[in-house]
């Protein structure tokens, strides 16, 4: 095996300018430190997909890196608005931004079809729902066995999937525990996937049910303990719901937003993500 | 009114109307206190889903957001999003539906999406989420919201959700067999749809509250029921255990903020 | 919770003569107990779903209570043929058996796809297969995206379901545990659902992302230790693969069959299964 | 032929074909000795999968069944059976898939399912399982059976799964774009399809193996490859390694029948 790698170079291999990219994490395991790593190698014109784009999203985008993104809720989960994404979407500020927006379902059902390697997803949804109207991407398929029309959408298949994870064994199958989200089919619906993990134990001991990738599913495996912070890893650390809150201050302004991303980002290295963890393993 | 708070008497009256044989699709805020308190009174058996995966799951505090850890370790089980949105939401299992909103119209048709013209919106908001189709799938939907005429207006910028469309039958002319918006619970009424026009109606006011309140907070002309009553108070023992699941939030996220 | 019953009331209270019912477990947890009470009441007329048919279909359509069976497999796991399943369809003893026939793929898209509230599955299947031609069910659609053509079959929609599982707890929340198949869809996609487990417990005490079935999905609990021999049940006992065998020799021959059922089952009652499976809990 | 009798070279001959590069989704009988061969002779890593959902196993003995408990209890993870045809299957990910026949023809096109018509069948088989996807959606397809008038004919009964059809671009031509059967090993040769007509081609006897012999048991004229060889005859690791494996299979499965 020589997919254990370093952050620097999981991301400098297979995340190229102008990829379509996910980063997933259903609130739980968002791979912050990844995402933190891309933007401190500056890599742009990304389409980025991911259900609710959360705080990394908003990073990136400030940043100027974003030419799309593919979404189903662009809020700051319990705390409001993001404001990045907002100042792109209403100023074009740092870029103008283009939007593919959907609704949970579809996201939902688009990994799905991803992951099961089929063109589009089958569903029973935006019944009434205006977004038909601007998304040209919304279709529609009739059963042949009752004329019910059934909303269609494309698959999604990202250039390159990217996840936080518990653990590793040491043949790289990786474990994913709690709340798994779309996680699982991120990486089988993608061309590439990296999973950064809180850490590389000798043997998983999992549950014969529970949502493992197999080595030969991943590209790219990282230990970065914390990794997910201000998200949470389930057993390790819990949410950071302070830096959540702190965040809505951060990014209202544009000079304190970049001032923040000089210090924290692009002067940082993953090496951070442990400490700000530790700070809450506490309540874990 | 003395003795509670609007967001009280809100969220006591949005809790009653749930039963321990609901299934409820929980949103973050106002519907999460109501859907607890009514598990901690009067609906101890009541089932609360999240969209994150959680099934089943009973916190000791509001979460602060729908995928928080408390929600898994306390349910039977969690499941993928791409099943809790294919098995458990579509398939019909969803008996209560909770939606915030924006922007409401009198049909109950709701924009989370965007203030002003979608691609040249004024305020971009977060977007629809899981609201689109649980607005469709869900058995009913249930609406709790403060009333503002900012928010309450006479036509929404953006259908994220659909409601009653224009009110009638347009929901069945849309092939949507569910029932829709069946309940609308403010900090200052209990609105339930007309059965014929589905146009929200009053069916109580809340203890204080004034006609000339609801005017003042409301972007369209009210209807008011024949039947309209007063919203009965909350009890000594629902504000207790509201009090206290608030108080038990309030002390568990500090404690993190601090830690 | 009043679901917590005898077999004898779960089986004569949901099972009705002419109704579609699925008694399911992929090799693993093979409702038998069930499917003999269903024997012992008669109940007729019945349109059998299953992927695989297995000795429990050979037994009930050998006792002639079948009209129609839907499946994807009709074999005996590891030995050959289901011999009583043959003589209906080659000669109709004793009585025609109407057959609708489908791939694995195609059964477990569509019992996905009746859990999932769907009319029909779509998936990319019976390409160059034979059986399109001979089993109207299986029709098409075209993806409005990418215009291929991909395979629909109408969803799995069963009057009652039926499975077994490991454990129950007070409340009827069950577990199931291993190899799981297509039993949750099974329950899902059905009107009622009997489950038989091999015991009640306190509590669960499940892995988290374990396939758990909430107690409202279902509609009857009955507690039947050894309930799925000569199939087996994950960390209770083993397959009797000499019983599979066995039955080769039995099925074999119209009054053998006849003779066997009438004393295993027709004479008997569930508490043998808890004896016999006891015989190879040595080797679990 | 001493010292190995013809189902051993067929295992042995069917299993060096594997790699641990490869993903296989295995059937019972043959396939599942082979598999387990190359797993414990030079393909190591080697990744088995068995349609109940076992992902990674890497069983002791072999299984009577494709859902014995062992396969799940010695794998990476087990699946429900809709997301190992979704997710594992139609999702490409596997490298070879393995099937048997009761009727093949000479473009590795499998009958399973009747012999006879198939709505008044002389004998009903049991039907395909998984075959017609596994057919289309595996990179490539491997067939391991024994030779014989009846199962290698001119023209199958029903076509259960697709190989080449007629040969040449068909399977293309109908829009499957997998490598389809690449390669048939018997007990008595190996053949692969001709790259251009796709008609399995002798490209090896086993040792011992006359034309007769061929002859005798293959319904249709042979071709036979210009460059055909003899089988390398099983090395002694392959064949102590092999026998090992079907022993402990037998005592196994003896200890549970005695028991």
């Amino acid at each position: 095996m020589t997919k254990f790698c370093s952050l620097k170079d999981a991301i400098g291999t297979h995340v190229r300018p102008g990829m379509t990219v996910a980063f997933e994490g259903f609130t739980h395991l968002i791979p912050h430190a990844a995402a933190h790593e891309t933007i401190r190698q500056g890599i742009g014109d990304l389409t980025l997909i991911r259900m609710t784009p959360d705080v990394i999203y908003d990073q990136m985008i400030g940043m100027g890196l974003v030419r799309k993104v593919v979404f189903s809720y662009a809020g700051n989960p319990g705390v409001g608005l993001l404001r990045r994404l907002r100042d792109a979407v209403e100023n074009a500020w740092p870029r103008p931004l283009e939007i593919e927006e959907h609704s949970h379902a579809a996201m939902a059902n688009a990994y799905e079809a991803g992951a099961a390697g089929l063109p589009m997803a089958v569903f029973r949804g935006y019944l009434g729902a205006g977004l038909k109207a601007v998304n040209p991407n919304i279709r529609s398929v009739t059963c042949p066995f009752t004329g019910e029309e059934l909303a269609a959408v494309p698959a999604i298949r990202p250039d390159v999937s990217i996840i936080h994870a518990q653990k590793a064994d040491k043949q790289g199958n990786v474990l994913i525990e709690g709340i798994v989200g779309v996680q699982k089919e991120a990486v089988l619906s993608a061309r590439a996937a990296i999973v950064t993990v809180e850490e590389v134990v000798e043997r998983l001991d999992a549950h014969p049910n529970a949502c493992v990738l197999p080595h030969w599913t991943l590209d790219a495996i990282v230990e970065v303990p914390g990794g997910a912070h201000p998200s949470y890893a389930h057993g390790y650390y819990d949410r950071d719901n302070a830096a959540y809150l702190e965040w809505d201050q951060i990014a209202a302004d544009r000079d304190a937003f970049k001032e923040w991303m000089q210090r924290h980002v692009l002067d940082a290295d993953e090496a951070i993500f442990a400490t700000r963890a530790n700070r809450i393993v506490g309540a874990a | 009114m003395t003795g509670f708070s609007p967001d009280e008497m809100m969220t006591v009256a949005a809790a009653r109307a749930l039963s321990s044989r609901d299934v409820c699709f929980v949103g973050i805020g106002a519907p999460s206190a109501a859907c607890n308190l009514a598990r901690l009174t009067h609906a101890p058996d009541i089932t609360l889903i999240y969209e994150s995966g959680t099934i089943g799951t009973a916190p000791q505090v509001l979460p602060l957001s729908i995928g928080d850890g408390e929600l898994c370790d306390t349910a039977v089980t969690t499941v993928p999003v791409p099943e809790m949105f294919r098995y458990w939401l579509q398939g019909g299992r969803i008996t209560v539906g909770f939606l915030g909103a924006a922007q409401l119209d009198r049909f109950g048709n709701i924009n989370t999406t965007v203030v002003g013209d979608y691609n040249a919106p004024k305020v971009r908001l977060p977007g629809g989420g899981g609201a689109p189709e649980i607005a469709s799938s869900s058995q009913q939907i249930f609406i709790t919201m403060k009333q503002s005429k900012r928010s309450f207006v006479p036509k929404i910028d953006f259908f994220t959700s659909f409601g009653h469309g224009n009110g009638g039958s347009h929901r069945q002319d849309l092939g949507i067999t569910t029932a829709g918006p069946s309940l609308l619970v403010t900090d200052m009424a209990v609105w339930r749809p007309d059965p014929v026009t589905k146009e929200f109606t009053v069916i109580s006011l809340h203890p204080g509250v004034t006609l000339q309140d609801m005017a003042d907070t409301v972007g369209w002309t009210i209807r008011y029921s024949d039947a309209m009553t007063e919203t009965p108070a909350p009890t000594a023992e629902e504000l207790e255990v509201l009090r206290a699941l608030k108080a038990r939030t309030q002390a568990a996220h500090n404690r993190e903020v601090a830690s």
